[in-house]
């Protein structure tokens, strides 16, 4: 098959916070530098870091300290973070927030007397977090954009990677196969070195947050490679996704949870609260507790007509309610709801990915060549999230990414051939849908998401996860006979979802295999079988391989003890 | 009409435009008028004999009406451009309208 | 499929290229829940593969989904269709303006490439290794700077102005706002340049207050305000300068 | 700066126009109320300095102001550019301000 070869020094893949920072960085460092960034979509207009409501976590605030920050988000992760990681968010974070101020012009909300806004956020013991309003994310990705895009860089936009590319001799990364969305057509691009910020996204479950452009390609990618994936069990739930029925696509997106906070109750399908029986904290318990309470709730069947719950704000006052949470309010009111007066449905929806690629705090990989961050690498949130490290993760370690591979692509001088093989098989997989006969991938898809919320989801055991996977290869084998209705490959969006979902698949086996190799239950992984958290002193985490070409159960799970390298269970920095 | 345009501020830009460009189309024949005084009074008075016709005077309503259209439009535009930004613009662009309409429907009555 | 939805819309969607196009017409099930992505969603995974359009977040944050609805530019993730449907009839074209690239799919190159020639991007005197600047919240300067932040660069504005069209040179609605927050925040140092860029041929000056930018805007940002400070800022620094240079 | 200055030289010459227009549909106002005739009109401007360079200035505000008018019109309806663009302006100028003039100068009688 055709393809144009293209020639960089530094290859950029996704255009959130990591993938915008490394290419700023790169190119501060040696302007001389020939930088390519390809993504998905158009450049800073796609990925979660534009979604980014909340805030980001820094510890800037007089009285709080990067080691307060640092405990906060290992026993939110419940011990099982890579503390040097960890820590290096925590430190850089700092440094991180004041570039985007002072170097990018993001400005952040003030107090009256002009200093830094910090807000509470679930799970921290300070307030910390710093934001833009509830749209801390358009903030950020629009100035790191408009930074980016006046720097002289090669754009790829709607380019899809496809494949990442090993020398023949396996040893280093030699490039990435790509394909044109606009056109079509096949691109290998040959890089020095590779970032992998593709930003995970876990969009295989039934109501999830993320954007639609997101699809686990960078894990499918890097498993294929033969790189190990570590706590791939872990997914975390947002309690309140909207749920609109199946046919939309607002569907699974956030409901604040400011909402919550400020008394909100949640309310089952006759109209009666439920969590006071799950938690005494009640609808203002962590995010996991009331994601499973309402998973709970639906499960025994109590629900709404589109099979969730309630949202309910009307008795603080309808005029208060759209007072306090304006965008809320209006995006409701476009999808038809009033939030402010009336009843909202609310589901659980998968939002973010703590899994992924193993990396050093400098996010170098066991593939000399490929560098990983953001939500696709593995290793600085553990077993949860808090809620405002998520854009600090992918920022932080974008920047460093970017430095790094600066140094190291400065210092080579040749390009090294990417093996001929792996592409033709690579293009070979990826046509598929246009040898076969069009079939129904609406189906496949649905089943997929049902399959991964039902067994693979908020509550989870044994026999749901081993049903899971089983149906997970005849999908997989359905989908390899699917064809496409249309077969003109020019901005063809039905042939990315074949793509999309082929991603989703692989990666929900590894997921499934993680889940069924852990027995126990840490932050975003509950076992109904195995309800207990398990030792602390003996946390490990999982790292899963697997070999997506080979049919059948092909994921190996293994365990590795958490190296407690800055504190143990049971001691703290803070003193 | 396109229907990005059917919206009260696109108009009231078009009614601008178009009073302005009736304007300058007319401008150089009222100049020729006025220039007619050269040539004597008795030509400028017939003018203005025959400029008493009904027909004439509903084409003067229309002028006055143009200029004072573009006139209290044109006022708009420079407050809007060099004063506090107000949110009542459609009111303005409308209150033009009807200023208008007041000037021009009160030189027709009288002029009569 | 859902079973609730007896009623179908007609939807006239535009198929094309840059070459040009012409219209389909799908009939679709009504939902109760229903936007126009959705509309042009279940047409390409139910009646046509081939259909091709843009879209990312699905919640308005992205601006990537902005199309024609009836004529009228929107972002379509957060359009429901009982708010723009007339007698159950929908058409749907690609965003006015810019290029095409298939179907529903602009070109949005040019409109980023104006962003930048109207210098949209800060410049600062201050870096990363230094405290975060004080600054009131309320001051006029931040509080001008504010209104105009909120920008998705969804390039809505951008197709709903006239001028866009008439003049392919024009900066645009929202280039120029973004040139205006900037010039008020007290941070940035590259007011002179950016001052000379928006004053140019193609810049504030051109536009005739249409206020489509400012009426069509999802995120009800006021971009004509905006040109406007623009178009007094420019003049103000002109005539300072000719002043200064008679008398110095 | 050109678009500077042609933007300036519109939005003040259509301020100066402004309070002119006023006095001339006043002036026109009393004129059809009185009934005058253009001997009376004529008698009343004959020679006077006022009226000669009041509307002397409301001549050349009215020709840059519509010449500049015109000029964005055509630009923008036509996608005239360049040297036939600025042709055109100045020629509109010219043409408006000549007859404007002339017709000023039979009114004050200066011919
Ligand atoms: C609704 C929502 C709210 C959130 N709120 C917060 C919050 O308040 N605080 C917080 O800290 N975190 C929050 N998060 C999490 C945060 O958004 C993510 O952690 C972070 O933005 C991830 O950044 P990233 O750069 O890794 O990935 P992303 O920003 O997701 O970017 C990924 C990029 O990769 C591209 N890409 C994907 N696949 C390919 C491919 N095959 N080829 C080429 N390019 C590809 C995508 O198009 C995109 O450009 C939220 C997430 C969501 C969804
Ligand atoms: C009486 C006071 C007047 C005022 C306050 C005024 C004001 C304005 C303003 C502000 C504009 C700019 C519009 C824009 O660029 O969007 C304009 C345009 C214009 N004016 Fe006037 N004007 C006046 C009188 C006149 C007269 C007497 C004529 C003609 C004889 C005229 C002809 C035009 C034309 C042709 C335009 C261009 C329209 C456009 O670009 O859309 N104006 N006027
Ligand atoms: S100003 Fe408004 S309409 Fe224009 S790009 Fe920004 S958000 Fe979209
Ligand atoms: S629509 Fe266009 S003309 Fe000006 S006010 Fe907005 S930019
Ligand atoms: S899809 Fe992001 S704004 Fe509509």
């Amino acid at each position: 098959m055709q393809f144009q070869t293209l020639k960089t020094d530094v290859l950029i893949l996704g255009s959130g916070g990591a993938g915008l920072f490394a290419a700023l960085h790169a190119s501060r460092a040696n302007p001389g530098l020939d930088i390519t960034i390809a993504i998905k979509g158009l450049l800073g207009k796609c990925g979660c870091t534009r979604m980014v409501q909340g805030g980001y976590n820094v510890a800037l605030s007089p009285g709080d300290s990067v080691e307060r920050h640092f405990m906060d988000t290992i026993s939110g992760g419940k011990w099982l973070p890579d503390q040097d990681m960890a820590m290096r968010l925590c430190e850089t974070a700092v440094i991180r927030v004041q570039e985007l101020e002072n170097e990018l012009g993001c400005f952040f909300d003030r107090n009256d007397d002009g200093s830094l806004h910090h807000k509470a956020f679930a799970g921290q013991t300070f307030d910390r977090t710093v934001h833009k309003g509830d749209l801390t994310g358009i903030e950020i990705i629009s100035r790191l954009m408009e930074q980016v895009r006046a720097l002289p860089l090669q754009m790829m936009e709607e380019h899809r990677a496809l494949a990442l590319l090993p020398s023949r001799d396996g040893d280093v990364l030699a490039g990435v196969l790509l394909v044109d969305m606009r056109s079509g057509e096949f691109r290998v691009v040959k890089a020095k070195t590779v970032l992998l910020a593709t930003g995970g996204g876990p969009t295989m479950y039934r109501y999830h947050t993320p954007s639609g452009d997101k699809s686990m390609d960078g894990l499918a990618m890097s498993l294929r490679l033969g790189l190990g994936l570590r706590d791939m069990e872990m997914v975390q739930f947002h309690p309140t996704g909207l749920l609109a029925g199946r046919d939309t696509r607002m569907t699974g997106t956030v409901l604040e949870e400011g909402l919550r906070g400020a008394g909100g109750y949640l309310l089952d399908g006759q109209g009666e609260r439920f969590m006071l029986n799950y938690d005494a904290e009640g609808e203002r318990a962590t995010r996991d507790i009331v994601s499973r309470a309402i998973y709970a709730e639906m499960r025994a069947g109590r629900t709404t007509s589109n099979g969730g719950v309630y949202i309910a704000m009307s008795h603080l006052g309808p005029d208060l309610v759209a007072a306090k949470f304006p965008g809320m309010v209006k995006r409701c009111a476009d999808c038809g709801f009033d939030l402010a007066a009336g009843r909202v449905e609310v589901v659980p929806t998968a939002h973010y990915f703590m899994g992924g690629v193993v990396v050093t705090t400098d996010t170098r990989t066991a593939m000399p060549g490929l560098f990983v961050a953001g939500e696709d690498a593995g290793g600085a949130h553990g077993a949860n999230r808090l809620g405002g490290n998520g854009v600090a993760n992918s920022t932080v370690f974008g920047g460093i990414a970017g430095d790094e591979m600066a140094a190291q692509a400065s210092l080579q001088n040749h390009w090294v051939e990417p093996d001929s093989e792996v592409i033709e098989a690579a293009m070979e997989r990826s046509m598929l849908p246009f040898r076969q006969a069009a079939g129904s991938i609406n189906s496949i898809r649905d089943r997929l998401l049902d399959l991964m919320w039902d067994d693979v989801g908020v509550l989870r055991d044994a026999d749901g996860i081993k049903r899971a996977q089983v149906e997970m290869v005849a999908l997989k084998t359905e989908l390899q006979a699917c064809g496409l209705a249309d077969d003109n490959r020019v901005f063809n969006l039905s042939w990315h979802d074949w793509l999309n979902l082929s991603s989703l698949i692989e990666v929900s086996e590894v997921i499934a295999a993680a889940a069924l190799s852990r027995e126990n239950s840490r932050g975003a992984h509950y076992r109904e079988d195995f309800p207990e958290v398990g030792s602390l002193d003996d946390s490990y985490f999982t790292i899963a391989h697997s070999d997506p070409e080979k049919v059948g159960q092909t994921v190996r799970v293994e365990c590795q003890p958490v190296e407690f390298s800055i504190v143990k269970p049971g001691e703290s920095l803070i003193h | 009409m396109k229907a990005h345009r059917k919206q009260p501020l696109y108009l009231a830009f078009l009614l601008h435009r178009i009073s302005g460009l009736g304007l300058a189309l007319f401008l150089p024949l009222h100049f020729y008028v006025l220039g007619l005084s050269l040539q004597g009074d008795a030509t400028l008075d017939r003018f203005l004999h025959w400029s008493q016709q009904p027909l004439m005077k509903f084409v003067e309503f229309g002028l006055v009406f143009l200029l004072a259209l573009h006139f209290f439009g044109g006022l708009r535009l420079l407050a809007l451009e060099n004063m506090p930004w107000s949110n009542r613009q459609k009111n303005y662009a409308a209150l033009a309208v009807a200023a208008a309409f007041f000037v021009a429907g009160g030189f027709l009555l009288r002029a009569f | 499929m859902s079973d609730s939805s007896t009623a179908s819309i007609t939807v006239h969607v535009w198929r094309g290229n840059s070459e040009g196009g012409s219209f389909d017409e799908f009939q679709v099930p009504q939902q109760p829940s229903q936007t126009i992505l959705d509309i042009v969603t279940w047409i390409q995974r139910n009646l046509d593969a081939g259909l091709s359009y843009r879209f990312a977040c699905r919640v308005g944050m992205c601006g990537s989904c902005a199309m024609m609805v009836n004529g009228i530019p929107r972002w379509t993730c957060r359009t429901h269709v009982n708010k723009v449907m007339r007698d159950k009839q929908l058409t749907i074209e690609p965003l006015r303006n810019l290029p095409v690239i298939k179907d529903l799919a602009c070109d949005m190159s040019e409109f980023f490439a104006k962003w930048n020639q109207a210098q949209g991007q800060f410049q600062g005197s201050t870096t990363r290794d230094e405290k975060i600047a004080p600054i009131s919240p309320c001051s006029p300067e931040r509080e001008a700077a504010n209104a105009a932040i909120e920008c998705i660069n969804c390039a809505i504005c951008y197709a709903s102005c006239d001028v866009v069209a008439w003049n392919r040179d024009y900066l645009g609605p929202a280039a120029l706002n973004r040139a205006w927050s900037l010039q008020n925040d007290v941070r940035d140092t590259a007011g002179e340049s950016r001052l000379a860029a928006v004053a140019g041929d193609a810049g504030c000056h051109r536009c005739h207050s249409q206020q489509g930018c400012a009426s069509y805007c999802p995120n009800e940002l006021n971009p004509t305000a905006s040109i406007a400070g623009l178009k007094r800022l420019t003049a103000s620094d002109f005539l300072r300068r000719r002043y200064r240079s008679r008398h110095a | 700066m050109l678009e500077i200055r042609l933007y300036l030289a519109q939005r003040i010459s259509a301020a100066i126009m402004a309070p002119l227009v006023l006095l001339h549909l006043g002036l026109m106002i009393y004129a059809i109320q009185g009934g005058l005739d253009a001997g009376e009109i004529l008698a009343r401007t004959r020679g006077s300095l006022f009226w000669g360079s009041t509307y002397g200035l409301f001549v050349i505000a009215v020709s840059v102001h519509t010449a500049l008018g015109l000029r964005n019109i055509m630009r923008e309806w036509l996608q005239l550019r360049g040297m036939v663009l600025s042709s055109l302006s100045w020629l509109f100028f010219c043409g408006l301000a000549f007859a404007g003039l002339r017709a000023i100068a039979g009114l004050v009688g200066m011919s």
